[in-house]
């Protein structure tokens, strides 16, 4: 691996490797994903967060169906690969077990919005004391590019080839406002990974989620408005540009609940 | 003998690896012979690369999934790692010259290096280097006719893009002359 | 993509082609939720539909999906769903329901290799759920197994007509590759299979008639016994439905036992054996419920012994068993988890009971 | 002038996004011709002048992306 | 029967009937219910809504499991019964099917806010045409009178025999809160029966529900505040004061979402 | 409510007897929904488990409760779910995925009468969904068959053992009466059947080790052919833990097969045969699956006919037919849709056969 | 003086729950001591100056009230 | 002759039905026969109503659900209607007077009234009247003293409720004495 050769001298330094693309929380494995999708992003910088916490040894995840269902390949923790759209319920039956551990979720909106709707809003009214990290790319990505409830109007996907007709099969779903809504939610955030300043946000914003998981006061949300070059057809640029100028407005990003308030 | 030609067609997912098999499938099915087309599916698909099997036979066809060929068509360098080493002994290995970085290295087989990619762009149309690469294959193995192919595809493509066609042929022509030794 | 010579000839996926072998069949609606090996189906009726007729829902899930088809076939409509093996067991609690408020309707499971996530390679490991009612109770649906893409087409036809004669929800089961692959076929005129809207469905209580209610609740268990005397009854009444394809067993020391992928397959073993000397036979349910019992009990008396060939762990082996009822061994030749067997180790088992 | 900073590449894991490319604030990234054994086209650092900032490494989806930043002197330990 | 009995001659005059307790709409037929039972009050009223309407042979319904499993032994329309939970599903395929019919769910608090929570809120959200009519009565009437996700906090239930503790399973779900915030949702309103103006208000708001159906510009939703003697352990006369006192702070009636707003 | 006599002695209900079996047995986390015949387990729970030890949770639906326990059971706990009939339908696609991932857990379905919503009366319609696994893909669960409030209680015990020694999730089938009626019960003292979290489940990984991954996704077909292969191998070594009880079977010209409560009637029916000086003997499957095919098989050389005995449409005769395998004829008595039969008629259908 | 208004209680309809009971504006109805065929103690009207004012009718779950109201003299009809 | 008594109680929900049969079922436990108990139970319960099937016995029980019984003890009306036919012939039928409008007709078994609520209203204590009615049914069938259903009152009753258990006596004693044509 080029990586390990060195071009200047102070590059041995310890100092000097200031982005270490391969922390011991992320296991060194080429990833499946398409190129220029942020699940990769998301996957790398939620490991980041992990080692800075130092919390690898209490973490425990779970992996949704979707594209993502490999997580376990990446994510150097102990992980379960949940049926499709029942993270949470899995979730939750982890934490209740080891109520001393770290236990989030990694779930698309198809996994979370559409089939695990009930197991979604119920964890969170339980207050469980998880963490979802919701992947929203508004689309079915690892079946192929069909509509996803997140899909914004007028949207051409695999199975809203004329676009989506909000008349004919609705509105696209902000499940995040919806938890937000519930008392059981403890900390609720949008965020995105579609710029270098998204990223450094994202992370902190996870940080804040996995420290606030130590109140035990409920569950903590952070979704991630993302992308899909494959089910968009689009080349992973035009994906940035489509995110900052289709889906941020339907999808803004910010806090929606903390514990302050 | 009676005809039945296994064919593994695999590259990139833009490079129409799955309409080059369903062409001369289709083709095939025009001339009267039983012909199976099966994709790959699934989340190997997420790294991209793409590949389908073809089978053409005068015989009803068992399975449409096998696991040797008679020929491979290769767009990229993953799937020449793949299937090299699937094709049948004395069988034939067409590669586009532009993305294979490692060659080929089996010496029981017909490897031919085709620059489809190139000959496409000579062609101010890079959608076409499949039908280049199908050119290329007929004059190999001709097993239908150019002509044929052609009926399959004004019959595959929306009125709309009928247009295309004579791009096409020239295209299946050109790859016929490369693999002919010619361009 | 037609011949153009006045039939209908496709080169079409099995996805596709049951999708649209169900428009011509004068399907309402579809409700489904995508799912590989089968997305197709939904994919190609949201972009069919619209330009011609009937109802298609991309539900939120398949549980909501096969509700969706118990109120729409409640109200007398012609309904499909299609999903593949984790789909269909999130369905059964649906089916069962469906299957007791006898309410027609064609389901479709491209089944994948499981269980569990499992693979999304073809697979023949639903059968038991299939054939013996995954769900509670004592209810069968119909079962048809197509071996071709254009048996893709037939049998939707089938299905329906199935379904709305005896009033039950029938399954056509089908691996992954059937449902994947591209074969011609050759498809029926549109509105060949006439409908009606049936008295008993939910569609407005007029004055000239009591409410119509559709339910499966029936509390007093000397009324659910008679429920089930009714349901029992009709699934005896099915098996003049029972359909086969038997080759080369009339004179066959073995008979090979397989439907859908492996039959194909098995067949060409057959072929292989046959030349080599074997007196080889090939007996292929088309109907895995009702299941051919009684032809295949009759090949007991001649055939010397019996191989079953399925992608799966030798499931259908149970139902060859209770066929040939101890007269005759029932060999086993099958690959799991996604696994298509070759005709070469088809041929193998068969030369191994010949030896 | 010796560099301040760099990232290195790792070849095998780019897949020729261009998230990178959009992300230095110099321009600094380019598409090479290359291709890696899995035949996608590479990105490769065009400039000298890299500040280290870590955004190509922040948006990398593959991790195919270390930074380097060469370190401050040392402050002179306290006895 | 008593009431075909006259007992002064003007009874016997056309009009003198100002309330019919049994409308074309009801099937004269014993309900099953406990005494004091609120479902009872529910079904009645709604057929009356339905005569008033005229509706009679435009309407379908789709029963829940819960107590009210019957009701169609009761509702003099046509009806199905569906899966628990899945009303709103089986109401989406009904009113597909049939788009020029009106189409009503009625379901409880377990049905529709515990198993059937994807399906509510996928039907509003992609705005189904149909009514959905929730008999909320904070516990599993039909099962025993376990704790239902509306639940209060402190109530005893079978399943919750110290309290419901929100720290262990959660907050009462406001479901219709939720309902209410979805783009799907066209009028959105929260009632009660337990007094005879409260039972006059509520069929003001189904009748208004009725009516905004005919615009086919989303869902209606009408929440009855509802009692469940049997499993709160109290007298109907009692329970009505628990809905006075407990039920309505919580839950507190009036609109939630109009069309005009 | 002991007897005082140094055991500990009640008269309970079957399902408050499982539930306080399950304590003792040292559950960690019991995740159901409430459902008729069986909701006193999770109520009787609710009202212990805070005196006690463990967690139990109401979870919103059966489908959330079934992904509770993969994911206690994936973190390597002890855990249990209960329902009935509509509620394990719905838990199909989970049991398949625990099955897959090879988690123990024990799981209870008080059967009543369906299909459909059916009835809430006691039934034994689910036996080809809890033998021949309801889900998807090539999967079995052990299925043990209580027939007495006491051994509601015992298989527990055994069903936990069983879940753990194969990584399996475990299947105890009782019908509703089971579930509501009192009777005798001695309970086993608390703790009696050890446990230690296992090394492969997800409690956090430490730099020890690799990290555990629980999966049921194996998306290359030669893998998930291994996986199945192993399975496989594993249902046939469970067959060491088939367990039955014959009675009177030596001399018996008509051996009575019926499991749980119908085991009981037909029990009783024999007895009154055996008066009357018909020679009829019983054999009861304590394990459903594995089932005791050789054992009866066995008797088939001396009795000289079966007759099944089931609460449903005759699910178990497949399996009794496999055993006897064509040597002798297997005749069904059955009753439906929550209706018992009683010990009179049973007795008709024997006199029947002898005559 | 003859009653202007008055409720119908259909005997075997009632359970006695009383809801109508606390409804009348005028305490109108008491639960009485005699049984229905299911064991019911029922609800008479004890009043003669019900208004018909239907609030027993409109609480009462079981459908047990109808409500008569003496009608106003017919206006003359238009010709 | 070996004892085969089986019972069903039937009444409304709060007339303490199902635990007199648990009582009952308990003491005969206690005196070493098999018992059964089983409840009514589903949707039925709404309207009110309530039962259960008691068995006891000399021998294993097969079935705890009876479709006809020795004795039926009936609390109201509907449970008169539902189960006076049921009654074997010879057997017993026990009812609380207060409840029960139209009275029992048949004449092939033993019909006893029992004014079991207003003997409890006497003793100040409406919530004894079901041991009012087991002591009079043990008076016409001893199939158990009282003194072990006492013993299984005292078990099955939480520590803080034993100061109850004098009560609960003197109901049985009460019933017994009614049965007997005294009180
Ligand atoms: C029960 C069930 N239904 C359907 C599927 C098929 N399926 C796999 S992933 C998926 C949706 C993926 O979309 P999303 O959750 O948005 O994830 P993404 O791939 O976009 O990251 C579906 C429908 C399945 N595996 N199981
Ligand atoms: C799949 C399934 N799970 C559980 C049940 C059992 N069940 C029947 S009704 C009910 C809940 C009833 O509560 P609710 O919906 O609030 O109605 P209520 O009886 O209070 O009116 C449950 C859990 C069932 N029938 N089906
Ligand atoms: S399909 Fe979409 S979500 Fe899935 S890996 Fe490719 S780009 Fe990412
Ligand atoms: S570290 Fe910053 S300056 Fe350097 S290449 Fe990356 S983005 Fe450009
Ligand atoms: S972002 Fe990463 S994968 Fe994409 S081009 Fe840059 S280095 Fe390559
Ligand atoms: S249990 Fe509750 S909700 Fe059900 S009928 Fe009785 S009072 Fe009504
Ligand atoms: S109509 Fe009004 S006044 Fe008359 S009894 Fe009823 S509530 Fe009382
Ligand atoms: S409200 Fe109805 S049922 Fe209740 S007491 Fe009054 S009349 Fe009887
Ligand atoms: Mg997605
Ligand atoms: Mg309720």
């Amino acid at each position: 691996m080029e990586r390990t050769f060195i071009e200047e001298d102070w590059m041995s330094k310890p100092d000097a490797l200031v982005y270490d693309n391969h922390p011991e929380t992320l296991i060194d494995r080429p990833l499946h994903y398409c190129p220029g999708c942020h699940h990769g992003v998301a996957h790398k910088e939620i490991m980041h967060v992990v080692e800075e916490l130092g919390i690898q040894s209490e973490v425990i995840g779970v992996a949704p169906v979707g594209c993502s269902v490999f997580a376990y390949h990446y994510m150097n923790v102990d992980m379960q690969e949940a049926a499709h759209g029942r993270a949470c319920a899995v979730a939750t039956g982890i934490k209740r077990v080891r109520p001393d551990k770290t236990v989030f979720t990694y779930q698309g909106d198809g996994d979370l919005a559409a089939i695990g709707t009930a197991e979604t809003l119920h964890a969170v009214n339980r207050g469980e004391n998880i963490l979802i990290i919701f992947i929203n790319n508004a689309i079915y990505g690892m079946t192929g590019g069909q509509m996803a409830p997140t899909t914004l109007e007028g949207m051409q996907t695999s199975t809203t080839p004329y676009g989506r007709n909000i008349k004919d099969i609705g509105y696209p779903l902000k499940m995040t406002d919806l938890v937000a809504h519930l008392p059981g939610a403890y900390y609720v955030t949008r965020q995105s990974v579609h710029t270098p300043n998204a990223v450094r946000k994202f992370k902190k914003a996870l940080k804040k989620a996995f420290e606030y998981l130590k109140d035990e006061r409920g569950t903590c949300f952070v979704e991630i408005v993302s992308n899909c070059p494959s089910g968009w057809k689009m080349t992973p640029v035009e994906s940035v540009s489509y995110i900052e100028e289709k889906m941020l407005p339907e999808f803004p990003v910010g806090d929606l609940k903390t514990p302050e308030k | 003998m009676s005809l039945n030609e296994e064919i593994v067609i695999a590259g990139f997912g833009g490079q129409g690896v799955l309409s080059m098999g369903q062409t001369l499938a289709y083709a095939a099915m025009l001339d009267g012979k039983e012909v199976s087309w099966m994709p790959s599916y699934g989340p190997e698909m997420r790294g991209g690369t793409a590949n389908c099997n073809v089978i053409v036979s005068d015989e009803r066809i068992s399975s449409p999934i096998v696991s040797t060929f008679d020929t491979a068509i290769v767009l990229n360098q993953p799937s020449l790692e793949k299937f090299e080493t699937a094709v049948k002994p004395g069988g034939l290995l067409l590669y586009e010259a532009s993305t294979i970085v490692n060659k080929p290295t089996r010496e029981d087989i017909d490897v031919v290096e085709i620059g489809a990619a190139k000959e496409a762009q000579k062609l101010e149309k890079k959608q076409v280097a499949n039908m280049v690469m199908l050119g290329a294959y007929l004059c190999k193995k001709p097993i239908v006719n150019v002509g044929l192919v052609m009926d399959a595809l004004r019959k595959a493509l929306p009125e709309r893009h009928h247009k295309l066609l004579p791009i096409n042929e020239q295209a299946l022509e050109r790859g016929k002359a490369l693999a002919n030794g010619g361009g | 993509m037609s011949e153009g010579n006045g039939k209908d000839v496709r080169l079409m996926k099995g996805n596709e082609a049951f999708a649209e072998a169900a428009i011509r069949a004068g399907m309402d609606a579809y409700f489904g939720y995508p799912i590989t090996p089968q997305s197709e189906a939904l994919e190609y009726l949201t972009r069919e539909i619209p330009k011609r007729q009937g109802v298609v829902v991309q539900a939120e899930s398949e549980v909501a999906a096969i509700n969706m088809i118990y109120g729409a076939a409640g109200a007398g409509a012609r309904v499909m769903t299609s999903s593949s093996s984790p789909g269909v067991s999130l369905m059964q609690e649906g089916i069962s329901y469906i299957a007791s408020a006898e309410l027609p309707c064609l389901l479709v499971n491209i089944n994948r290799g499981g269980p569990g996530l499992g693979t999304i390679q073809p697979s023949q490991g639903d059968y038991f759920q299939s054939t013996r009612g995954g769900g509670h109770g004592d209810y069968r649906t119909p079962v048809l197994a197509p071996a071709t893409v254009q048996e893709m087409v037939d049998f939707v036809f089938e299905g329906f007509r199935i379904a709305e004669e005896y009033r039950t929800p029938t399954l056509i089961l089908a691996d992954g590759a059937l449902g994947q692959m591209m074969e011609r076929v050759e498809l029926p005129p549109e509105g060949s299979l006439p409908h009606e809207i049936p008295s008993w469905a939910t569609t407005g209580k007029t004055p000239d008639r009591e409410s119509n209610v559709i339910t499966s609740l029936f509390i007093e268990p000397e009324k659910m016994e008679k429920v089930n005397e009714k349901l029992q009854e009709k699934y005896r009444s099915m098996e003049k439905e029972i359909t086969f394809e038997a080759e080369n067993v009339e004179d066959a020391d073995i008979v090979v036992v397989a439907y859908g992928l492996s039959s194909r397959i098995s067949q060409k073993a057959m072929h292989m054996a046959r030349e080599k000397g074997i007196r080889v036979g090939s007996f292929r349910p088309k109907t895995l419920y009702p299941f051919p019992y009684e032809a295949l009990g009759k090949l007991a008396e001649t055939a010397k012994s019996f191989l079953v060939v399925e992608m799966n762990a030798g499931q259908m082996v149970e139902d060859v068993k209770l066929a040939v009822n101890g007269k005759r061994p029932v060999g086993f030749k099958g690959r799991m988890g996604g696994m298509i067997p070759d005709p070469d180790e088809i041929l193998a088992a068969i030369e191994n009971i010949d030896n | 002038m010796a560099r301040k900073a760099t990232v290195l590449i790792d070849k095998e894991l780019c897949k020729g996004c261009e998230l990178c490319v959009i992300a230095c604030p110099l321009e600094g990234l380019v598409l090479s011709d290359d291709l890696n054994l899995k035949g996608y086209r590479i990105v490769r650092l065009d400039t000298d002048k890299c500040t280290g900032c870590v955004n190509c490494a922040l948006v990398c989806p593959d991790s195919a992306i270390s930074v380097f930043r060469e370190p401050k002197a040392a402050k002179p330990e306290a006895t």
